[in-house]
């Protein structure tokens, strides 16, 4: 227990700072690279509450492709090496307080509606367990899901097309 | 630790070996395939003399040679690289490779982490290496790297998607994404009630093989899909500012996952460490922890044969046709193989 | 492990994600912030599935990673579109509604 | 058995076939046209072996059951009839359960979504009919459709249309039922705009389309409602036919879900059917090429209306409690559908718009019959109707691919083809009088039946609004007839000569015709000559083979499928044979009653001698409605179809163009113009008052105002939005932010 907690910390620790970093970096490329080690960061996560598939899932969906899209995008949009102004627009000040107002909401709310709660982790998720689910008692979502990938597919060709 | 990773937790001796295995297993896969087929294969088909010359038998030492001539060559960092991205992008590349290595079984006991869903775990991790190429791309500073890596992110996001669907027709046949599950499945099942050769999965999954082979030779970047690197239009493309021992990373980057390639390709359509003979999991235990590594290996080299044959035949693809061929054709003949893989399945 | 600690790291990025999402100029940025929130909403649905021993949590995880992976391939070509007809990627360049 | 447990190869056969032709059919060597033949015929043999087994299966139970002590069951059978349903399995006879077979689909949560056949002897009869009719028109097509240029494509579709049909027939449960349903109206859409080059085709297409698909959402509902009767029955949903037919007859379900379940199901019947008031897409669905008119209006889709309400019979029987008598929703709709059709038949010039109104009647008799608790009629009626129906169509059709160079219209480009195209004639004929219900015809048993319940039944009103209608049909059939195959011919070189060459009784209706002309923009047009360059262009002749022997066929089935349900010669095989007897609701059966079978007859005769003495001999009020203004009236509102289609299309654009304006103005025009014109002036001096004063200086000064008060609120407002989004998004975040922390004190 102690030995999770401690993996726990660690990545904690690196995703939230990994997170700062993505909404703070002047550099468009380390956004992306710090969006990385973040959503790795939840990987871990995933392995750590023993849901084994979703935790690759994310591996290979986001920072496989997902994060590879981001780079490919700002390398098409020409980002500079260097820039010389800042990312962030003026609403630095009441965006810093909205968000850690809604931070300051959602804990002091999470703490109270659940405090000591534990979690008790008897084995690891099975695959099946997951799979049967989806195509079970989940079948239509997945349908469903399914159709937005296509309509999302031909929405993004005909966005980027140039004619 | 983690739940998952079934590591024995009288740690100490049994997870550092493992490490060190992980570890040492990619260096010693590339340098054996670099010198068999870069060096020796490539030399024969080629007519090649410069690489039989140095030393006795074909020229052995002429791997050492090029070991040392990396090592000692000037670390050049230019000028407007993004420094840290530029120093961490080979470390990147070749840590994805020594990720896959953590799930391929070469014995009964003989795997670092018999995962559950071993083979998208492998393929999850191998789809990493593009996040390096893409950094070492851009923080080069240079056009041609930045082009070389945008080619090579277009490409292995094109050819990722064929590798993942061969694959998943082996597993709906096996049945289980557990590697190890793989190779029973293939020692044990029977072709129409011979049982003599197992099921090596090449057989009903050859479609499956074909594809897989094909992306797997586009995700390594190799001719004929080296678009990326290709030296007479990009002078090497993401890696034309490295140098030294931050090369040879790229180098064994590049190996490496060819080895890593072949140890999936050979596991899932090959039979992997396993025989059709024998009880590996019960009584033959031990012997298979001996033999399984040395039939790994001969199934390794097989399919690291086909790469090489085919790399080192073919010229080079263009850009467009590159992607048309993994999207109009792969993709939909992989979809087809699953499709026709499930009704398969339920029928019979 | 308690099962605040996941839901506050999640609270905590969901904070950053919405930051970055008011803060940042650049188009690319704010879609990887929306990626930080639904990372975090993740790590909630995963933390409540674990708890309550049930697949549901990951199975809704997943939708959301098939989602997310949808909204950032149109997102990218909205972008494209953008820096295509106005030659920029900044949010605030993109003010024709403006009354 | 194997015929009947493997029935699902009989829609199979014909998707395969759909896809064949469509992958490869342009490179066969007849285009795909051989596959489909092939296909149909093949399910037609496989019907045609379910049929015979099915029949042996009902004697096997008969025999057994005659073991049983067939005396006693006949006791209890005649005891049956009068308690009605205490004895209501008995009252058959034997039990037949119908052959099931069932296969999970997919499986969402606890919901059970499944595909199977459930064949009994109302699927059996509809399978042969369908793929009868589908067989022979698609051997009529290889001749007809010969040289269009998208052949292949017919013949696609058409496979398509009979495999989805097939699907629907066979269907176990009300999901399926629902998917063939559609499947059925997309194949129609395809079909009817199968020339969509040509506007009015392709708006024809549409319109049958979106008109059933209004039906389609009453269906919808229905089905999803009798998973709910059958949830309230027995504890567990099923959308299974069977279940909800025993869910229905179990007495467990309130009446009220019954009713509106029946009522949803009906809105499905209405569309599809071609009842009132959504007809008005079939007379209009004759834009498509005529063998497919044929398959529409005989064999599929508008039947597939009467198969639901036939199918899942128990639903509007305790729904709208048929047993009761008097009127019924569902006798009142087809009632009315037997009159409004028969009526507008009269004014068409297109025999296929005769042809298509005509359908429309006597589907509305068959739902009228299944309103009547006539069950067994109706879907007798149904079965006749598909033969002399089709029959007639095809016969429309050779006339115009031989007779008229492909035109419809009768008055123009028809006439005195009896003596060149005999055989067309004859079948015509045949058809025509099988319609009108003359004995010993198919169409006489199968309407008598339906008059008979109706007056049993105690639905007397209906027995009478059937009685006008086969008076009606006896007369437009007679015309029909008349302007197709008697007098002078009128097509030829002249085919679209000046009006004043027509022969004498029909300026009148010409001048109408040129006002529908006018008025009805969807309407067909008059040629519709397509891609016939097959050298047919000569003088009137007959059909070749193709075109003639299905015609034979036809007639021969229109002469003596009545004699399946014989009733007067003690002939029930078809009620023995197609009622169900499981599930079943206790529907009454009436000795034939020669009296009014008599009448009936009688008022039919009375019906084409009518016709025979205005045409042919010139009796009568000639040129009425040239006359007299009530009589025009009457006419052009008959031309105008009840001005539904203005309806429809108007009351999107907006009230004003209403038929309700149209009618007004043709009164101004005519009847008040004077009256009117005083008013007017007197009005105009107000308005011009009222200009001045009010309008100009009172409203005029408010609306600027306001205009001015919302111009500056506006500018004012303007600022907040910035077209920033990060900006609106900011003020949703921190308006979250401050609910939340509203609602954190507060809770």
């Amino acid at each position: 227990m102690i030995a999770q907690n401690v993996v726990f910390g660690v990545l904690a620790a690196a995703m939230v700072l990994s997170a700062i970093g993505v909404v703070t970096t002047k550099n468009v490329v380390h956004a992306a690279l710090y969006l990385v080690v973040v959503l790795a960061g939840g990987a871990g996560q995933f392995l750590l509450l023993g849901q084994e598939f979703v935790a690759w899932v994310q591996v290979l969906v986001y920072i496989g492709a997902v994060i590879v899209l981001f780079l490919f995008g700002i390398m098409l949009t020409r980002a500079p090496m260097q820039p010389k102004e800042s990312l962030d627009n003026d609403l630095k000040w009441p965006g810093l307080v909205v968000a850690v107002a809604l931070v300051g909401i959602l804990g002091a709310l999470l703490v109270d509606a659940f405090e000591d709660t534990e979690i008790e982790l008897e084995a690891p998720t099975r695959t099946i367990e997951v799979t049967d689910a989806v195509f079970r008692t989940y079948i239509i979502p997945f349908e469903v899901v399914g159709i937005l990938l296509l309509a999302a597919l031909i929405g993004a060709v005909v966005l980027a097309r140039k004619d | 630790m983690t739940p998952t990773l079934a590591v024995d937790i009288g740690w100490g001796t049994t997870l550092g070996i493992k490490t060190l295995v992980v570890l040492g297993i990619v260096p010693l896969g590339a340098l054996i395939l670099g010198y068999v087929f870069l060096l020796k294969m490539m030399s024969h088909m080629q007519s090649r003399l410069g690489p039989m010359d140095p030393g006795g038998f074909h020229g052995w030492y002429q791997l050492i040679g090029d070991g040392l001539k990396f090592l000692q060559k000037e670390d050049i960092m230019p000028e407007h690289a993004d420094r840290k991205v530029f120093a961490l992008a080979p470390a990147v590349v070749v840590m994805s490779t020594f990720l896959v290595f953590v799930v391929i079984p070469a014995g009964p006991r003989i795997v670092v982490a018999p995962l559950d869903v071993g083979v998208f775990y492998a393929l999850a991790v191998s789809s990493l290496s593009v996040v390096g190429v893409l950094m070492a791309g851009w923080a080069s500073a240079n056009k041609y790297a930045l082009l070389g890596g945008l080619r090579a992110a277009a490409q292995l996001i094109a050819y990722e998607l064929p590798l993942v669907l061969a694959v998943v027709g082996v597993v709906i046949q096996a049945g289980t994404m557990n590697l190890q599950g793989i190779v029973a499945y293939q020692s044990d099942a029977e072709i129409f009630g011979f049982g003599g050769i197992g099921l090596p999965l090449i057989l009903t999954q050859f479609v499956g093989f074909a594809v897989f082979m094909v992306a797997a030779q586009a995700e390594l970047t190799q001719p004929p899909f080296d678009m990326p690197v290709a030296e007479s239009e990009l002078v090497s493309g993401y890696m034309v500012e490295y140098t030294g021992f931050r090369f040879l990373f790229f180098f064994i980057g590049e190996f490496g996952t060819a080895f890593a390639f072949s140890a999936l390709a050979a596991t899932l359509f090959l039979g992997g460490w396993g025989l059709p003979w024998g009880d590996p999991f019960g009584t033959d235990q031990l012997l298979f922890d001996l033999l399984g590594p040395a039939l790994l290996f001969v199934k390794m080299m097989i399919v690291a044969f086909l790469m090489f044959w085919a790399r080192f035949t073919y010229p080079r693809f263009r850009e467009d046709q590159l992607q048309a061929l993994a999207w109009k054709w792969l993709i939909p003949i992989a979809l087809v193989n699953i499709l026709a893989t499930g009704v398969l399945k339920v029928a019979f | 492990m308690l099962l605040n600690q996941f839901l506050l790291l999640g609270a905590v990025l969901f904070g950053t994600g919405v930051y970055g999402v008011l803060t940042r100029r650049h188009t690319v940025l704010v879609l990887m912030s929306i990626e930080l929130m639904l990372a975090a909403v993740n790590i909630n649905l995963v933390a409540f599935g674990a708890f309550s021993g049930s697949v549901a949590g990951q199975v809704f995880a997943l939708f959301v990673l098939t989602i997310a992976a949808a909204e950032v391939g149109v997102g990218l070509a909205i972008v494209l579109l953008i820096f295509r007809n106005l030659h920029s990627s900044d949010l605030d360049d993109v003010d024709v509604l403006k009354g | 058995m194997w015929f009947l447990e493997n029935a699902w190869l009989v829609p199979l056969v014909p998707a395969v076939s759909f896809a064949v032709i469509l992958l490869v059919g342009k490179r066969l060597p007849k285009q795909g046209s051989e596959v489909g033949v092939a296909a149909v015929g093949a399910s037609f043999v496989l019907a045609c072996g379910a049929a015979l087994q099915w029949i042996q299966r009902v004697a096997d139970a008969e025999g057994a059951d005659a073991e049983g002590g067939h005396a006693l069951a006949r006791v209890i059978g005649a005891l049956g009839r009068s308690v009605g349903r205490l004895g209501a399995e008995e009252a058959h006879g034997a039990v037949v359960e119908p052959v099931t077979r069932h296969t999970t689909w997919f499986q969402n949560g606890g919901v059970e979504l499944g595909v199977g056949i459930q064949i009994d002897g109302l699927a059996v009869m509809m399978m042969f009919v369908v793929t009868l009719i589908s067989l022979l028109v698609h051997v009529y097509s290889t001749e007809y459709m010969r040289g269009d240029r998208r052949f292949t494509h017919y013949y696609a579709a058409l496979s398509l249309f009979t495999a989805s049909m097939l699907t629907l027939v066979v269907a176990d449960n009300t999901l399926q039922l629902l998917v063939g349903w559609e499947l059925v109206g997309l194949c129609s859409f395809m079909l009817i705009g199968h020339w969509w080059e040509e506007k009015p085709n392709s708006d024809a297409a549409l319109k049958a389309f979106l008109t059933t698909r209004t039906g389609d959402i009453g269906l919808l509902t229905g089905v999803i409602m009798t998973y709910f009767v059958v949830e309230r029955a027995t504890g567990e949903g099923s959308f299974s036919i069977l279940a909800v037919n025993e869910a229905a007859t179990s007495g467990e379900v309130g009446h009220t879900l019954l009713f509106w379940t029946a009522a949803a199901l009906l809105l499905g019947i209405i569309g599809k059917s071609g009842q009132f008031p959504l007809h008005t897409w079939l007379p209009d669905a004759m834009a498509g090429p005529t063998p497919v008119s044929a398959l529409i209006h005989a064999a599929t889709m508008v039947v597939a209306g009467v198969y639901l309400g036939a199918r899942v019979y128990p639903v509007f029987w305790e729904g709208f409690s048929i047993d009761d008598g008097g009127v019924n929703l569902m006798a009142a709709v087809g009632g009315i559908t037997v009159i409004i059709g028969a009526a507008l038949a009269f004014v068409q010039d297109d025999v296929k718009k005769v042809l298509a109104y005509s359908t429309i009647s006597q589907l509305g008799y068959m739902v009228m019959g299944l309103g009547v608790g006539a069950w067994t009629a109706a879907v007798f009626h149904l079965f006749t109707h598909a033969f002399f129906k089709a029959n007639l169509f095809l016969g429309a059709g050779s006339v115009s691919h031989s007779g008229s160079h492909h035109s419809f219209d009768m008055k123009k480009d028809m006439g005195g083809l009896r003596t060149v195209m005999p055989t067309t004639y004859r079948t015509f004929l045949i058809g025509t009088l099988a319609l009108a219900g003359i004995f010993p015809l198919a169409g006489f048993w199968s309407k008598d039946e339906i008059l008979l319940g109706a007056g049993e039944n105690g639905y007397e009103l209906f027995l009478v609004v059937g009685l006008v209608g086969a008076f009606m049909t006896a007369a437009y059939m007679t015309r029909c007839v008349y302007y197709v195959f008697f007098g002078e011919y009128r097509g030829g070189d002249h085919a679209h000569a000046d009006p004043s060459h027509a022969a004498g009784d029909e300026v009148v209706e010409h001048h109408l015709a040129e006002a529908q002309d006018r008025h009805e923009d969807d309407r067909l047009p008059v040629a519709t000559a397509h891609a016939h360059d097959d050298g047919h262009h000569g003088a009137p002749h007959e059909s070749p083979g193709l075109i003639t022997v299905p015609l034979v066929v036809l007639s021969v089935f229109s002469v003596f499928a009545g004699f399946l349900n014989a009733t007067a010669f003690d002939i029930e095989k078809f009620q023995e044979w197609v009622e169900p007897t499981v599930a079943f609701v206790p529907v009454e059966h009436h000795a034939f009653d020669w009296t009014k079978a008599v009448i009936s007859v009688a008022i039919a005769l009375l019906g084409i001698g009518a016709s025979y003495a205005y045409y042919w001999l010139g009796l009568g009020p000639q040129r009425l409605a040239e006359r007299n203004a009530v009589a025009r009236a009457g006419k052009r509102f008959l031309v105008e179809k009840y001005y539904l289609d203005h309806l429809y299309t108007d009351v999107v654009v907006g009230f004003v163009k209403a038929p309700l304006a149209r009618a007004a103005y043709w009164f101004n025009q005519h009847v008040i113009d004077n009256v009117l014109n005083y008013t007017g002036r007197g009005a105009r001096a107000l308005g011009r008052v009222t200009y001045d004063y009010v309008d100009q200086k009172g409203v005029d000064g408010v609306v600027n105002g306001i205009g001015l008060t919302t111009g500056e609120a506006g500018g004012a407002v303007r600022t907040i939005q910035t077209g920033r989004l990060q900006f609106y998004a900011f003020l949703l975040v921190a308006a979250v932010v401050v609910f939340a922390a509203l609602l954190w004190v507060a809770g």
